[in-house]
């Protein structure tokens, strides 16, 4: 029982010291431990997909009501047979490369893509203390690995070397590139308030604090929005389009199975980031008494949470044009992101400097209902605006069908 | 000494990377090429001013600063000079320097 | 030869010999690549250098914009790069001598000069907060901070009304 | 320090091997029976006639540079952001007359009707 | 010494702050309105005047308590670049606080005026906002150049001036010449470059200062050891402190119109006449003196025999033949403003001539009763010649007399506006008693004779020059009063000449009153009569901080200076004044010099002695011939020429490219050397030669070049050096990239050569 209440740690006790009793050198001890404990953590994002597409799967047959594996006739037995089934014919799908492709860029861009799913694994905090290691630049290393996933989005769309790729490729990159500001942006409002970029401090914090999603609802909803497009979800999605543009910039792909994959290690791992961010990680009742429940139980339901908003905007929303998408984020989030840190960075320090957390919970929430009451109004303004557009063009345009007829 | 790492192995690694970026500048016959040697040259530079700031004065922060305002100058240099590449590309349909004599008297 | 010294060997390499590649690849979009490769390796001398937030930026900054930047460019030109000529200039043979001159002459001077040999002291844990309030710190480098933002303004501008069509 | 990034690097390893392997694995087991016609690139593109969208991805190009400029912008902002909670207001004031240049260039651009894409 | 912060004294940061933000406010959309746009110039510096009295009554309470006065305010470090770090900060002490009085009065009356001057013109300017932001622009540099605390500002703010004064000369840039009068564009042009020459001097002074000293901040370089160090450093054969005074004094040439660089400031008068009174009374000129008072301390330790001639300094010696030369030149002038202008260079001169033997107060003390009624000179010149545009118009309305060209600023077209136009004929009649300094009334008197009894004990030929000078300078004072004032009209324009509005005259009255009072504050106590009524506190003032050597008080130059200046009004009266001149009469000093066969002498003053075609004949010339030789040795670009009605382009080969191009033919000959050799010889060796000169000869185009490349590298590396000479014909940038690299390496290596090799 006590082995259970922290098992993540004390199995990683148990391991040292079974090396240990063995009789290796520290130097060894220590670089065994760490390659184990670096594939252990590596299978863990590239195992979960799996469950992952099941609970996807039943979720979107019951959101579009209609036959799935919400019904006993598909997948077998609860729909389990199903993921195993599609794992199959990925992996032997025949796996044909286009003759004009330029093979090294077409092989190494799937392989560059998983890589970067699974290093931002690397500074995830999956329980106390249980995390791949605790950088003291952690959140801003997740932040710069966003770059290797546009570079690999080009190389896929330049190896295949076919213009619809391409082009879907500048659509997938332009779409990263523009959701990466806000992201960082509203990552930065987090920091601020934190005075770290390690994840454990952020988490600690928001024990002091309270949770973010309730200190700043805007800098959450910035950060929520800009997570979307990442596993390339609606309404955000043109990353891939997966069901107009033929699997965007891996159609030459006859393999997917790896871009799919590492869009779902993606979307995994940016629901623990929003639950870590903004809803206080594993924090929870009783954590203290038995840190295993931080994980299993916890992280785990609000990672869920998370995916569950993340999966009924895709599947209710409509997909917004690749323009679109970049207005959204070019002419509202980045702005108001910019906006809230300047409030932010106001309200922080207009209080008086002994005021305590709570204090300072209340001033950032106070500040960004400000925000609300100031953004509501100008939004309206300019839906009012286009829908008047829209009307002069309709009133402009019967007259001359009326003469067709 | 930082882990057994002279000081000079990183400098003797920048005037590499510089004396290469400088050739691609020289040599390279694509305007674009040649702006990606000024990038690694910019890159050398960063690796001169990061470890002089870790070898002669780590609790300082003078050499950390001017790496970041490299990278701002090296982030504007590469927008203007694309941004003009792509206007020469568009109005003479051509990338190559040596077809880009306008300096000429 | 310790472990930290093979690693430095290790980035250095990929660094330098990804460089060589960018300069001598007639793929313009292999050569970018290769470029991103190079970063990388420089990042990795960072992290030696224990300057994580610079790896991170050189990652963020490099890879995520400028090589993004660059390929795009690469992708938009590509038609206009005749493929048969050579990825050189016909002055490449000068300006690798001069290099290699240069190359020479500066390890040399690197090599030449009595740099300081007390072990350098530790990097303080909240090197990067000292790095924000030095940026802003009027005594320090606030001056030039400001102008960084009118910098990126007026490139902002300029780059986009250059680049755009008209 | 560095045995924080040690863990990276490990992960680093073991993702590129993994990355690897499952294609070579795929590889073995998968069937051959690539004719050439399949491997042809008009099975899934037709050759492009003009440059009828070299537009469409110049105006994309112009967002790549914005967003390099936003970039390089952040990364002076967030050392800022980590010192916050130790500095003065004067310094908060500083950083929002450096983001109300950034917002100032956005919006003049906005105003040029340079943000509008395609 | 005041250290302790002291806030009404730090309030003079603010004092240039506003009329920036002025200057900055206007483009960014206010210029659109007119009222808007100079409501906000005049208001800042108004804002600007009110600070700068408060901060003036504090300093001078804090001197009376002190008895010494040189406060510098804390610094900000605006400037960090390694271990140099460039502080600002403001510094007050007793030329400040002058200049703090001088200034914004100056500045604030002169944008009054041009309210009334810009839309009292026939039809407003359409760059109406755009002159007040650069009139706003002026005061901001001028202002900071006052109160900042170290040279680098200084300089900073000079060269504010100095785009300004370009901005303002050739504001009008459109106007085509009239007569033979130049563009406002080159005027700009002309002012701007000249001024530059000396301002070579000044940033090489300041170089050397700062290598010297490691400094540039007042309380340093002028501390007791400073000047000890610069004093006792031998460099050029005299010591550090008298080529430093000398270079910055070359600064002050250019900028206050000394004598060989004087010639852009009679061309200024192409400017708008507000901010011509600007650049005469409060601005450029004085900020050229103002810089030799400021740097007063190196120019007292400097080593006065180093170019001095007969015994008087260099410095003295320039201020004093400007001020004779000019005012001669000032005599034959009918163009009233340039007839002004001439007399602010010799005003200058006087200043440059008292600060050179020595006499800091009284140069000090010139320089500021000179700016009053210099500015009420010209804003009353300017007032009357827009009576006379005026005047012209309304004539053309009502006779038709149709003249085929009007200048308003001759004044053979004026005359008789003394009852036309009074309260201007006021200001101008005590502008110019004051500028002629007529006795006790006037603070023209004062300052003028505090010099001329330094000049006494100080130097004899200075001094009778400066007496001549104040002669001359009644007579034509008294010419302009009588030309344009007098008599009866010339021309219809004079006839309907009205007078202009409050707006401008009201700033012309205000400066009159200080034009006459301000010469009560510094009256030697020594004199008899009314000496000692008023406490002379302004010597005593200036001398507080300064050990100035001031000479004892002597009447008898005092008395030759006023009747110098007296017999000059009178004779100017007799010439011109008791029988006034008729319409269509040449002036009557050109008639007599005509009679005895002078005229050329007169038209060469009129001209002023032909230096500017001199300089543009002599230096311009030689400078255009330069560049030519330079391109033609380069090779030069193929010639258009016009040959039957088509262009043609005649190739023309310079040095090096005829050099390539023979040299090519020399290679020529060697690969057919090589040709036979190979057709006789059989040898490896020889083959390989000829083998390259038979592959060379193929194609002639490249021929020459690759065999000079060939004789210059051996044969092996043909090909690239025949593109390295290629090159130079084509503006490759990598190839100039390459050539730049390689210099760089030489130039290291040559860098290293020298240190580490035994020579």
């Amino acid at each position: 029982m006590e082995f259970l209440k922290d098992l993540i740690i004390n199995i990683g006790q148990w391991f040292v010291a079974l090396l240990a009793d063995a009789g290796l050198p520290d130097i060894w001890v220590q670089v065994i431990t760490l390659g184990v404990g670096a594939f252990t953590l590596a299978l863990v994002p590239l195992a979960t997909p799996f469950l992952l597409i099941l609970y996807e799967r039943k979720v979107v047959a019951r959101i579009a009501d209609r036959l799935g594996l919400n019904n006993s006739a598909y997948g077998g037995p609860y729909g389990l047979l199903q993921v195993p089934d599609d794992a199959i014919k990925m992996f032997t799908k025949e796996d044909s490369v286009p003759a004009t492709a330029d093979r090294w860029v077409f092989n190494s861009a799937p392989v560059v893509c998983v890589t970067v799913a699974v290093l931002i694994w690397g500074v995830i905090p999956l329980g106390p203390g249980v995390i791949g290691s605790d950088l003291s630049i952690g959140i801003f290393y997740i932040l710069s690995l966003g770059a290797g996933s546009v570079v690999a989005v080009l190389m896929a769309g330049w190896g295949s070397n076919n213009e619809y790729s391409l082009a879907a490729a500048l659509c997938g990159v332009a779409t990263l590139i523009s959701r990466e500001i806000p992201l960082v942006l509203s990552v930065m409002a987090v920091v601020m308030v934190v005075g770290s970029f390690s994840m454990p401090d952020i988490i600690a914090a928001q024990d002091q604090y309270a949770w973010f999603l309730f200190a700043m609802p805007w800098t959450a909803l910035i950060f929520l929005a800009s997570i979307l497009s990442e596993p390339g979800r609606r309404p955000f999605e043109t990353v891939k389009a997966d069901s107009e543009v033929v699997a965007g910039y891996f159609t030459a792909y006859s393999k997917f199975g790896m871009f799919y994959l590492a869009e779902f290690m993606n979307q995994l791992a940016m629901s623990i980031l929003f639950a870590t961010l903004f809803l206080g990680g594993w924090r929870g009742p009783f954590v203290e008494q038995i840190p295993i429940l931080g994980t299993v139980l916890w992280l785990a339901i609000k990672t869920l949470f998370v995916m569950s908003v993340i999966q009924l905007l895709h599947y209710s929303l409509p997909r917004l044009r690749t323009d679109q998408i970049l207005a959204v984020t070019w002419k509202f989030l980045t702005p108001l992101a910019l906006v809230n840190i300047c409030v932010l960075a106001l309200a922080g320090k207009t209080l008086p400097p002994n005021a305590g957390p709570w204090t300072r919970t209340l001033a950032f929430l106070a500040a960004n209902i400000g925000m609300t009451l100031v953004v509501l109004p100008i939004l309206a303004a300019r839906d009012r605006a286009a829908r008047r557009r829209q009307e002069q063009i309709r009133r402009a345009a019967q007259p001359s069908s009326r003469k067709h007829k | 000494m930082v882990y057994g790492i002279p000081l000079e192995w990183y400098l003797i690694v920048a005037a590499a990377l510089f004396c290469i970026g400088g050739y691609g500048v020289l040599a390279r016959r694509s305007a674009v090429a040649t702006l990606m040697g000024v990038e690694l040259m910019l890159n050398a530079i960063n690796i001169n001013l990061v470890a002089f700031w870790r070898y002669l004065e780590p609790p300082g922060t003078t050499g950390q600063a001017f790496a970041l305002f490299v990278y701002a100058v090296a982030a504007a240099e590469a927008a203007v000079g694309l941004a003009l590449i792509i206007a020469v590309w568009r109005t003479h349909n051509t990338v190559v320097l040596k077809d880009l004599d306008m300096l000429q008297g | 030869m310790t472990l930290q010294q093979i690693l430095f060997l290790i980035f250095s390499a990929i660094t330098l010999i990804a460089a060589l590649m960018v300069v001598t690849r007639r793929n313009l979009c292999h050569a970018a690549l290769f470029m991103v490769l190079s970063f990388f390796g420089v990042a990795g001398l960072y992290v030696l250098l224990e300057a994580p937030f610079l790896a991170g930026v050189q990652v963020f900054i490099y890879v995520g914009g400028i090589s993004t930047l660059i390929i795009f460019a690469i992708v938009l030109t590509r038609d206009v790069v005749d493929p048969t000529l050579p990825p050189h200039n016909r002055q490449w043979i000068a300006g690798a001598l001069v290099m290699a001159l240069l190359c020479s002459v500066l390890i040399w001077t690197v090599l030449g000069y009595q740099w300081t040999t007390t072990t350098p002291g530790q990097v303080p844990a909240d090197s990067i907060a000292r790095l924000g309030t030095i940026l802003v710190d009027p005594e320090g480098f606030l001056l030039p901070f400001e102008v960084t933002s009118v910098l990126l303004f007026a490139v902002l501008i300029g780059a986009i009304t250059i680049a755009r069509e008209r | 320090m560095l045995n924080q990034f040690a863990f990276i690097g490990f992960l680093l390893i073991v993702a590129l091997i993994l990355g690897a392997a499952t294609p070579i694995l795929a590889r073995l087991v998968r069937p051959q029976k690539a004719i050439p016609r399949k491997l042809e690139m008009d099975e899934c593109d037709m050759r492009t006639h003009g440059e009828t969208w070299v537009e469409f991805k110049a105006q994309y190009y112009t967002l790549v540079i914005v967003f390099l400029l936003f970039d390089v912008a952040a990364v002076f902002l967030l050392p800022w952001a980590l010192a916050y909670n130790t500095l003065e207001l004067y310094t908060a004031i500083e950083v929002i007359a450096f983001i109300l240049m950034l917002l100032g260039g956005l919006v003049y651009l906005w105003r040029k009707g340079a943000l509008e894409w395609l | 010494m005041h250290n302790q912060s002291d806030l009404l004294l730090n309030l003079a940061w603010l004092i240039p702050l506003f009329p920036f933000l002025a200057f900055a406010i206007i483009p960014l959309g206010v210029y659109r309105n007119r009222k808007l746009s100079h409501g906000l110039v005049i208001g800042a510096i108004s804002i600007a005047f009110l600070l700068s009295q408060i901060v003036l009554w504090r300093a001078v309470g804090v001197w009376s308590i002190e008895h010494t006065l040189a406060y510098e305010s804390p610094i900000i470090h605006w400037l960090s670049s390694g271990y140099e770090r460039f502080g600002l900060g403001i510094y007050i002490d007793p030329p400040t606080v002058v200049m703090l009085f001088v200034v914004p009065l100056i500045c604030m009356m002169t944008f009054i005026y041009s309210v009334g001057y810009m839309n009292f013109s026939v039809q407003v300017d359409p760059r109406y906002s755009r002159f007040f932001s650069y009139l706003s622009l002026f005061a901001a540099g001028m202002l900071g150049m006052v109160i900042f605390n170290n040279l680098l500002a200084f300089f900073i703010c000079w060269e504010i001036l100095d785009i300004c004064s370009y901005l303002l000369i050739g504001f009008w840039y459109e106007k085509r010449p009239d007569l033979d009068r130049i563009t406002p564009q080159e005027a700009g042009l002309k002012a701007f470059i000249v001024t530059k020459i000396g301002d070579l001097f000044f940033i090489l002074g300041l170089m050397l200062l700062y290598a010297e000293i490691g400094s540039l901040t007042y309380s340093v370089i002028f501390s007791h050891e400073t000047l000890e160090q610069l004093t006792h450093t031998p460099f050029l054969g005299t010591d550090m402190a008298t080529v430093i005074a000398l270079l910055l004094f070359g600064g002050a040439v250019g900028k206050s119109a000394q004598f060989p660089l004087h010639v852009w400031l009679p061309d200024a008068t192409q400017v708008p006449t507000p901010a011509l009174a600007l650049i005469h009374a409060a601005t450029v000129v004085s900020a050229g003196v103002f810089l030799i008072v400021r740097t007063f301390p190196i120019l007292q330790v400097a080593d006065a025999g180093v170019l001095a001639f007969e015994g008087i300094p260099f410095v003295a010696l320039i201020g004093a033949f400007t001020a004779i030369f000019a005012s001669v030149v000032a005599v034959a002038q009918n163009d009233v403003k340039r007839g002004l202008a001439f007399s602010t260079i010799s005003q200058l001169g006087y200043m440059v001539a008292a600060l050179g033997i020595g006499a800091y107060v009284a140069g000090t003390f010139h320089l500021i009763t000179h700016a009053f009624f210099k500015a009420l000179l010209f804003l009353s010149s300017g007032s009357v010649i827009h009576g006379l545009e005026h005047g012209h118009h309304h004539a053309h309305e009502h006779h038709e007399e149709h003249e085929k060209w009007f200048d308003p600023h001759d004044m053979m077209n004026m005359g008789g506006l003394a009852k036309r136009m009074p309260r201007t004929y006021l200001a101008f009649v005590i502008g110019g008693l004051a500028l002629s300094g007529f006795p006790i009334l006037t603070s023209g008197f004062w300052s003028r004779d505090n010099i001329l009894v330094q000049a006494w004990a100080g130097n004899l030929i200075v001094f009778w020059t400066l007496a001549i000078t104040a002669g001359l300078t009644g007579f034509y004072t008294m010419r302009q009063l009588c030309l344009t004032f007098a008599g009866e009209p010339r021309t219809g324009a004079a006839q309907y000449a009205p007078e202009s509005k409050p707006a401008i005259t009201t700033p012309l009255l205000i400066l009159a009153a200080f034009a006459v009072g301000l010469g009560w504050i510094s009256i030697p106590e020594q004199l008899p009569v009314v000496g000692g009524i008023v406490p002379n506190w302004f010597h005593h003032f200036m001398l507080s901080t300064i050990a100035a050597s001031e000479h004892v008080f002597d009447s008898t130059p005092m008395l030759i200076g006023a009747g110098l200046s007296l017999t000059g009004l009178l004779m100017g009266w007799l010439v011109y004044g008791y029988k006034p001149l008729k319409a269509s009469e040449i002036d009557r000093i050109e008639a007599v010099m005509r009679k005895i066969r002078l005229g050329w002498l007169y038209r060469a003053a009129a001209n002023h002695f032909y230096l500017d075609s001199l300089y543009q004949n002599g230096v311009v010339w030689a400078v255009l011939k330069l560049a030519d030789l330079a391109d033609w040795f380069d090779y030069g670009q193929p010639q258009k020429r016009e040959s039957d009605g088509q262009i043609v382009l005649v190739k023309r080969h310079g040095v090096v490219d005829g050099i390539v191009h023979n040299a090519g033919r020399v290679g020529n000959l060697v690969s057919q050397a090589a040709n036979w050799i190979d057709a006789t010889l059989v040898d490896g060796l020889v083959n390989l030669v000829g083998a390259t000169g038979r592959h060379v000869s193929a194609d002639l185009d490249a021929f020459d070049l690759e065999i000079v490349g060939g004789i210059v590298n051996g044969v092996g590396e043909v090909k690239f050096l025949g593109g390295w000479i290629r090159h130079i014909q084509t503006g490759k940038v990598q190839f100039y990239l390459l050539i730049a690299s390689v210099t760089v390496l030489v130039l290291i290596i040559g860098f290293f050569a020298i240190i580490f090799l035994p020579i």
